[in-house]
């Protein structure tokens, strides 16, 4: 009995000696990071853009403070040797530590992005614990990094959350975009067969103006920031961008397409029909019997008629018949277009090789080596679409028909 | 011995956490790439029959500790020797899980806290528990096992409906055709985490009903081994096996990457829940082992007494087991196989059964003779 | 590892049993020394009696010796009465101090000239004055048989036969026991030249009526609660389960106080054992007084290390007779509403009577409700510190920026508000239990409400840092049972500092350390976490959930003994057929005979 | 005395297995593993290390002080 109180009392004893305890950190001394960007300058250092949260200034609703007065974010900038000797530099600039678990966006320069393979760049975020493997990835296009974080941002109180939700948005609605966290761009860089893809952002209008307060108190900010299609990488570099069906088509292809509107031509009224895709789903196999690896990628869309700009017979099967070979037409050219225009880039973002290699790993084993530039660019891929019209909105014929009748 | 008694299940429920332990957070058997799932189950397969060695022998002497019927089988002074190789085994294991821990938390959380610090707490909660006794122990085992399955339920529904579950990362299973699998089964898997049930050598004399725990024995290995088997898969599944391969904390970055609802994110508890309380129910049930073996060897009154000194030996041998966690880890996967595990596992056990069913067999004779 | 741990529990009956009789005969042998002291005590009035003629008298002992010469010269025995009644009243009277509240009421009884005489002694307020005046001295004035010429001892045979008409009448002859019987309000008829007493039973006096319970609240159920009397109480349950076998053991505590304790089980439902190790822990109990049921529970528990209740006391008859029907062991202590209940297990301090009532679908989900309030009175605060000083990246970012707003004003470091707020809460607290109700109410809103609102806006504290303590509070009150409740208070500073040094890890390891103890813990022999460690699948029917009423087919098998049967078979109520779907309704009966 | 010896001579044995291994496992000569044993109590802090002695220490307590109650008893 009394050695076990001697025990409790060594615990307890050598517990109020850590009462100094490492690793411990309060809340109020952390200097939130909601963003980071990255460049490089001439010389060849890091550049990074560090976006902290001002706590007060975000939460509302507190004694004295209340979001508006203030922006909700302060960007510091500081230069370095590598990543983690940037983020110490940045440690001057501020009096509390810098705390990375909560930053939710990484954003890379397009000059950077180009010159070097983004893998060897991200290690430092991948090898670190501090930073979460599920913060966004985007590409700042036509500009630097630093910029995209700088500018304010209207609705959202911070810049960095803006960006995050908007690509949320826009990858469920538009499907020009996809998210891809720190993790999925590591994990395909690394996968065998897949190349990467980030979104990418570009800005309107001037930084300067972005900056300011002001640009948020009008109901039309100067400078906006907007997402923007596609960056195809290609052995961890960045070669182009895509935007517009073209993103799509990547899109699509690698099965992340939530919702999207194809327009369809309609007996020579060119895009006067909205076909809106509501559900998806797109697999793709490989056949490896021959030598070349043939690749079929099949589509099936389900979704509805969203718009007429001609008149449609919309309550006739037969139409809505025609309507869906129209769509699985539109939809497979589109789709042939990109996959055409990804083979002479000469870099496989769709994962056909991946495909191939889950197939058949013997002879992904052969094809491995030159895949990118000798067997990629060379695929035979074939595209099916299947595409069904369930529904047609809260009306059946356009308007657009009854007009017609009433003047033919 | 302790005058104790636990049930089969409470047996059963100890060599889950057990198995569990430290092997669910490691990248276990990923040598074997997308097949490291099958490898484990090979591996418990191996287990299982690893583990009929041991009850081949247990069943000789269904009383008695293995400290003493070693003695029985091959005489006193080698009898000794061995049980106190197999006291600095069970020791030297025990510092390596205690290691493994440390290294984890300083990893993931605690990175200027001192490992020392972070080994003692557990190291001081083990002697806790080991002075309470194997009944409290394995009733603390069936209470935490309550909490464990919890975790691991709602993990995987988690997971699931996150929808980062990528059933692709998984395939090919067998593109390097069976020999990678079957290789990392038997050099790495079989021993680590099935074949250190030898520690429940020592307990099984505990068990009320002696008959139960070879079924009980075989359903562990089992049902740990699909446990295992299925982080293994899902890890591969979420992280693809690259990033799989490159973490030392898969399971982790598996639980991190769950991201349901905008609020179900951020769960590292999850996995510092899981992951301590499998490592205490390793920890505790190694140190219990060799306290157990040490005060019967070294006829001490009061096993309790040594519960204290052979934690701070753990202790200092879990700073002293390697200078860096690469160095810990390298160990751990290419030599601790081999010369630790190999020998003390299979070899010695597989001798001494061999000894004893000779010898019964000729008493055996005997008896009939008269 | 240690002696008296060498019992499991599995989910095998037979085993089982053996194992308990094992447990207990260790346990026997553990004390046995102390029994056999006891045991030598028992019969003869030797060491223990002498030491309190000695003790608490020997102020008087000199007037004691004098009397004595002045008195009968014939003392066989010196615990026996005079055979003089002057020298009787005498010793009563230096016995009790000469307080004015003993009454001693001289009467002359018999013929006019052989006139006996007699005096009846009584402690006022105890007794119950009616039946004293009516039945007692009325009866000795008015009797016609006492008028006639008696000896004392056809007087005192008179007296007990045909005089007094009162349920309980006895002789004694004995100081002490005159005295026991003295104090504990009964009235004493003296007979001068008789060495012996009467005893009238005719307790009584001012108590309190029966009452609702104020601890054990129940929407429905029972509104009886028990009083301070034992007697009362015995009955109140006697009154719910009418059965023979409802057997009651009586026995006198306490040194000074002697106050009646008794223990209630119902035979052949009751395991023997239990019963026994009941009976000879309390026949250990050697202090001077009881004045509560607390005083045994403390000198009767298993492990006294521990902040968790390992007794269950309650103020509800029908708790008690609920458990009874369980097999355990209730122990009445006269002086207190609260009835000890032994062996207690922990979930027991989760389940109230309200459970078994409503419907069993309902008192799941409160059950549910129930541990989770328990581990959010325990964890809240320490998850707290450890989220906001050491795992900042576990909280989802817009939560984080809040509370990081919060955290911008307030001076103190986390650990130290959450101590301040915890320990002014339990302040407040305390202050509102031992103030009268009405001025309670004003504490707590001045406390809550004012110094909660004035200390946020003051930017003193976070308003996150008072939810937290706020919700941890009111999960604090809401435990049924006030005493694991008041241990979660207890322990919640242990987590809270393992958590600010340790963050998550630190408060991991607490938690285990905690489950680890709780696991050691014993009541009587029963391992503290059965049904759930050990686990025993029978009875996991009965713990976090409560199966249907129907379906409740056993006793607790570590609690109760050969009978543990407790419903017949195929109990789930039939309704009869009804309209439509008959096929249906045939063919699910089948299914169940 | 006898917990410490078995403790004792236990953790010599380890340290030797560690060392052993750590050669096996290619460290130059026997002296540098031995060396590598002990570097991770090179570099620690004050508190640490006083919590270290203190920890030590504590398995020589009961041991110590069951010396002395015996030597007390012997005494009487």
């Amino acid at each position: 009995m009394k050695r076990k109180w001697i025990l409790f009392s060594t615990m307890m004893i050598s517990m109020a000696f850590l009462s100094g305890c490492w690793s411990k950190k309060e809340l109020s001394e952390l200097a939130l990071i909601s963003a980071v960007g990255i460049d490089r300058d001439e010389d060849g250092n890091y550049m990074k853009a560090i976006q902290i949260i001002n706590p007060g200034n975000v939460s509302s609703g507190l004694q004295g403070g209340g979001g508006g007065q203030a922006p909700g974010v302060t960007v510091i900038t500081a230069e370095g040797k590598s990543i983690v000797d940037v983020h110490i530099n940045a440690s001057a600039e501020i009096s509390r530590q810098l705390y990375h678990p909560h930053a939710n966006l990484i954003v890379i320069g397009e000059d950077l992005a180009r010159e070097q393979p983004l893998n060897t760049l991200l290690d430092s975020f991948d090898r670190n614990a501090e930073f979460r493997n599920t913060a966004q990835l985007v590409i700042a296009k036509k500009s630097p990094a630093a910029d995209l974080i700088k500018v304010l941002s209207p609705v959202e109180k911070l810049p960095s959350e803006k960006i995050y939700k908007t690509l949320d948005v826009t990858e469920k609605m538009r499907g020009e975009n996809i998210t891809v966290s720190l993790q999925d761009f590591i994990k395909t860089s690394a996968s065998p067969g897949i190349e990467p893809v980030l979104s990418s952002f570009t800005l309107e209008g001037d930084v300067k103006e972005g900056k300011k307060q002001e640009n948020i108190q009008q109901s039309q900010p100067e400078t906006i920031v907007k997402a923007d299609g596609l960056a195809i990488f290609k052995e961890d570099k960045l070669v182009d961008f895509y935007s517009g069906n073209m993103a799509r088509g990547v899109v699509w292809i690698l099965d992340r397409v939530k919702q999207t509107d194809v327009l369809l031509d309609w007996k020579k009224n060119k895009d006067a029909i909205t076909y809106s895709v509501i559900r998806q789903s797109t697999s793709v196999s490989a056949d490896t019997s021959k030598d070349l690896p043939e690749i079929t990628v099949n589509v099936k869309a389900e979704g509805m008629i969203r718009e007429t700009e001609a008149p449609v017979k919309l309550d006739d099967p037969n139409v809505i018949h025609e309507l869906e070979k129209t769509a699985e037409k539109e939809i497979k050219e589109q789709l042939e277009r990109t996959v055409k225009q990804t083979q002479n880039k000469k870099t496989d973002i769709f994962g056909f090789g991946q495909t191939v290699y889950r197939k058949d790993a013997d002879k992904w084993k052969k094809l491995r080596n030159n895949w990118n530039d000798d067997y990629f660019p060379n695929l035979k891929v074939k595209v099916n679409v299947d595409a069904f019209i369930r529904r047609t909105g809260l009306r059946t014929a356009p308007n657009l028909s009854e007009i017609k009748e009433k003047y033919e | 011995m302790e005058k104790a008694r636990i049930s089969a299940f409470q047996l059963f429920i100890l060599i889950v956490l057990f198995e569990l332990g430290s092997a669910m957070i490691v990248p276990l058997a990923i040598e074997a790439k997308q097949g490291a799932w099958l490898a484990i189950l090979i591996g418990a397969a191996g287990g299982c029959g690893i583990f009929l060695i041991y009850y081949a022998l247990f069943r000789y002497y269904p009383d008695e500790s293995p400290v003493h019927f070693v003695r029985h089988i091959i005489g006193s002074v080698p009898g000794k020797i061995v049980a106190f190789l197999y006291i600095l085994y069970f020791l030297y294991l025990s510092a390596r899980v205690v290691r493994d821990f440390g290294e984890m938390l300083i990893t993931i959380a605690y990175v200027e806290t001192p490992l020392f610090v972070l080994n003692l707490l557990m190291v001081l909660l083990a002697v806790y528990t080991i002075r309470k006794g194997i009944e409290v122990l394995a009733r603390t085992g069936e209470l935490l096992f309550i909490v464990l399955a919890f975790l691991f339920l709602s993990a995987f529904l988690l997971i699931a409906a996150g929808g980062t579950l990528d059933y692709g990362n998984l395939k090919p299973v067998m593109g390097e055709g069976l020999a990678p699998i079957v290789k990392t089964a038997f050099t790495q898997t079989i021993y680590f985490p099935f074949g250190e049930i030898f520690a429940f050598m020592m307990i099984m004399p505990y068990v009320t009903d002696p008959k139960k725990v070879k079924r009980t024995g075989l359903l562990a290995i089992t049902a740990s081994g699909f446990v295992l088997a299925s982080i293994m898969a899902a890890n591969t599944g979420v992280l693809g096996v690259e990033l799989v391969n490159r973490s030392l904390f898969p399971l982790l970055a598996t639980i991190q990457s769950i991201e349901l609802a905008d609020f179900l994110e951020r769960l590292d508890v999850y996995f510092m829940l899981a992951a301590i309380i499998g490592g205490f129910v390793k920890i505790t049930l190694f140190l219990y082992v060799s306290v157990a073996a040490a005060a019967d060897l070294f006829k001490v009154k009061k096993p309790s007494q040594l519960a204290y000194p052979l934690g701070v030996v753990v202790l200092l041998l879990s700073i002293m087991i390697a200078g860096s966690l690469p160095e810990h880890i390298q160990e751990g996967i290419k030599l601790v196989p081999l010369y630790l595990h190999l020998p003390f596992q299979v070899i010695l056990p597989a001798l001494v059964l061999l000894v004893a069913f000779v010898r019964h067999k000729g008493r055996g004779k005997e008896g009939e003779a008269k | 590892m240690q002696e008296n741990k060498n019992i499991s529990f599995g989910h095998n009956e037979f085993n089982i049993q053996g194992k308990v009789k094992g447990a207990m005969a260790s346990f026997f042998k553990r004390r046995k020394k102390s029994i056999q002291i006891s045991k030598n005590e028992e019969p003869g009035s030797g060491q223990e009696k002498k030491k309190e003629e000695t003790g608490p008298m020997q102020a008087g002992k000199s007037e004691e010796s004098s009397a004595g010469k002045s008195g009968e010269a014939s003392q066989k025995q010196p615990d026996a009465l005079y055979t003089s009644l002057a020298a009787n009243l005498d010793k009563i009277k230096r016995k009790t101090g000469n307080s004015p509240d003993v009454v001693i009421r001289p009467i002359k009884v018999g013929g006019a000239q052989a006139e006996l005489e007699t005096a009846v002694v009584y402690v006022k307020g105890l007794v119950d004055d009616q039946s004293i005046h009516d039945f007692l001295i009325e009866s000795l004035m008015n009797n016609a048989e006492l008028q006639k010429e008696l000896s004392p001892e056809k007087a005192m045979k008179t007296i007990k036969d045909d005089v007094v008409a009162i349920g309980g009448i006895k002789s004694v002859k004995k100081w002490d026991d005159l005295f026991a019987d003295l104090m504990s309000g009964n009235a004493l008829i003296l007979i001068d030249g008789s060495e012996e007493a009467l005893m009238a039973s005719t307790q009584g006096g001012q108590r309190r009526s029966v009452q609702e319970p104020t601890t054990n609240v129940a929407i429905r159920g029972s509104k009886e609660s028990f009083t301070e009397s034992l007697e009362t109480n015995q009955a109140m349950v006697r009154r719910i389960i009418n059965n023979p076998d409802l057997w009651v053991e009586s026995m006198n505590l306490g040194k000074m106080t002697k106050t009646s304790v008794s223990i209630m089980y119902i035979n052949g439902i009751a395991k023997k054992e239990i019963v026994d190790e009941v009976r000879t822990r309390l026949k250990q109990i050697d202090i001077d007084s009881i004045l509560e049921s607390g005083y045994i529970e403390q000198l009767i528990e298993d492990q006294t290390m521990t902040t968790f209740p390992t007794v269950y006391h309650t103020e509800r008859p029908d708790a008690v007779a609920g458990n009874l029907l369980e097999g355990r062991v209730a122990v009445f202590v006269n002086g207190t509403p609260f009835v000890l209940l032994a062996p207690a297990v922990f979930i027991q301090f989760f389940q109230s009577v309200e459970d078994y009532y409503a419907r069993f679908d309902i008192s799941t989900a409160i059950r549910f409700l129930r541990v989770l309030i328990f581990f959010i009175s325990l964890v809240g605060p320490a998850v707290y510190i450890a989220a906001t000083t050491f795992h900042q990246e576990m909280i989802p970012t817009a939560l984080a920026i809040i509370v990081a707003a919060q955290r911008e004003s307030s001076p103190f470091p986390a650990f130290v508000e959450a101590i301040i707020m915890e320990v002014t809460f339990e302040i407040l607290r305390e202050a509102g239990l031992r103030l009268p109700k009405a001025i309670g109410a004003t504490v707590s809103i001045v406390g809550g409400l004012v110094v909660g609102q004035a200390a946020v806006q003051a930017g003193i504290v976070s308003p996150a840092m008072l939810i937290v303590v706020a919700i941890t509070a009111i999960a604090s009150f809401a435990t049924p049972s006030y005493a694991i409740a008041i241990s979660a208070r207890l322990i919640r500073f242990l987590f809270m500092v393992s958590a600010a040094m340790f963050g998550f890890y630190g408060l991991i390891l607490a938690l285990i350390m905690l489950i680890v103890h709780l696991c050691s813990l014993r009541s009587f022999g029963i391992p503290y976490m059965s049904p759930l460690a050990p686990v025993i699948p029978s009875e996991l029917g009965d713990t976090i959930v409560r199966k249907p009423l129907w379906a409740f087919g056993k006793r607790p098998q570590l609690i109760a003994a050969e009978n543990r049967t407790r419903e017949g078979k195929n109990q789930k109520p039939k309704p009869p057929e009804s309209r439509g779907m008959k096929h249906y309704t045939r063919k699910e009966e089948k299914d169940e005979t | 005395m006898k917990v410490i010896g078995i403790s004792f001579v236990l953790l010599l044995a380890l340290m030797g297995v560690a060392a052993a291994l750590d050669f096996f496992g290619g460290s130059p000569d026997l002296n540098a593993s031995i060396r590598n044993i002990f570097n991770p109590f090179l570099v620690m802090e004050t508190i640490e290390m006083v919590i270290f002695i203190f920890i030590v220490l504590c398995v020589f307590i009961p041991p110590v002080r069951q010396f002395f109650q015996k030597r007390n008893k012997s005494k009487q």
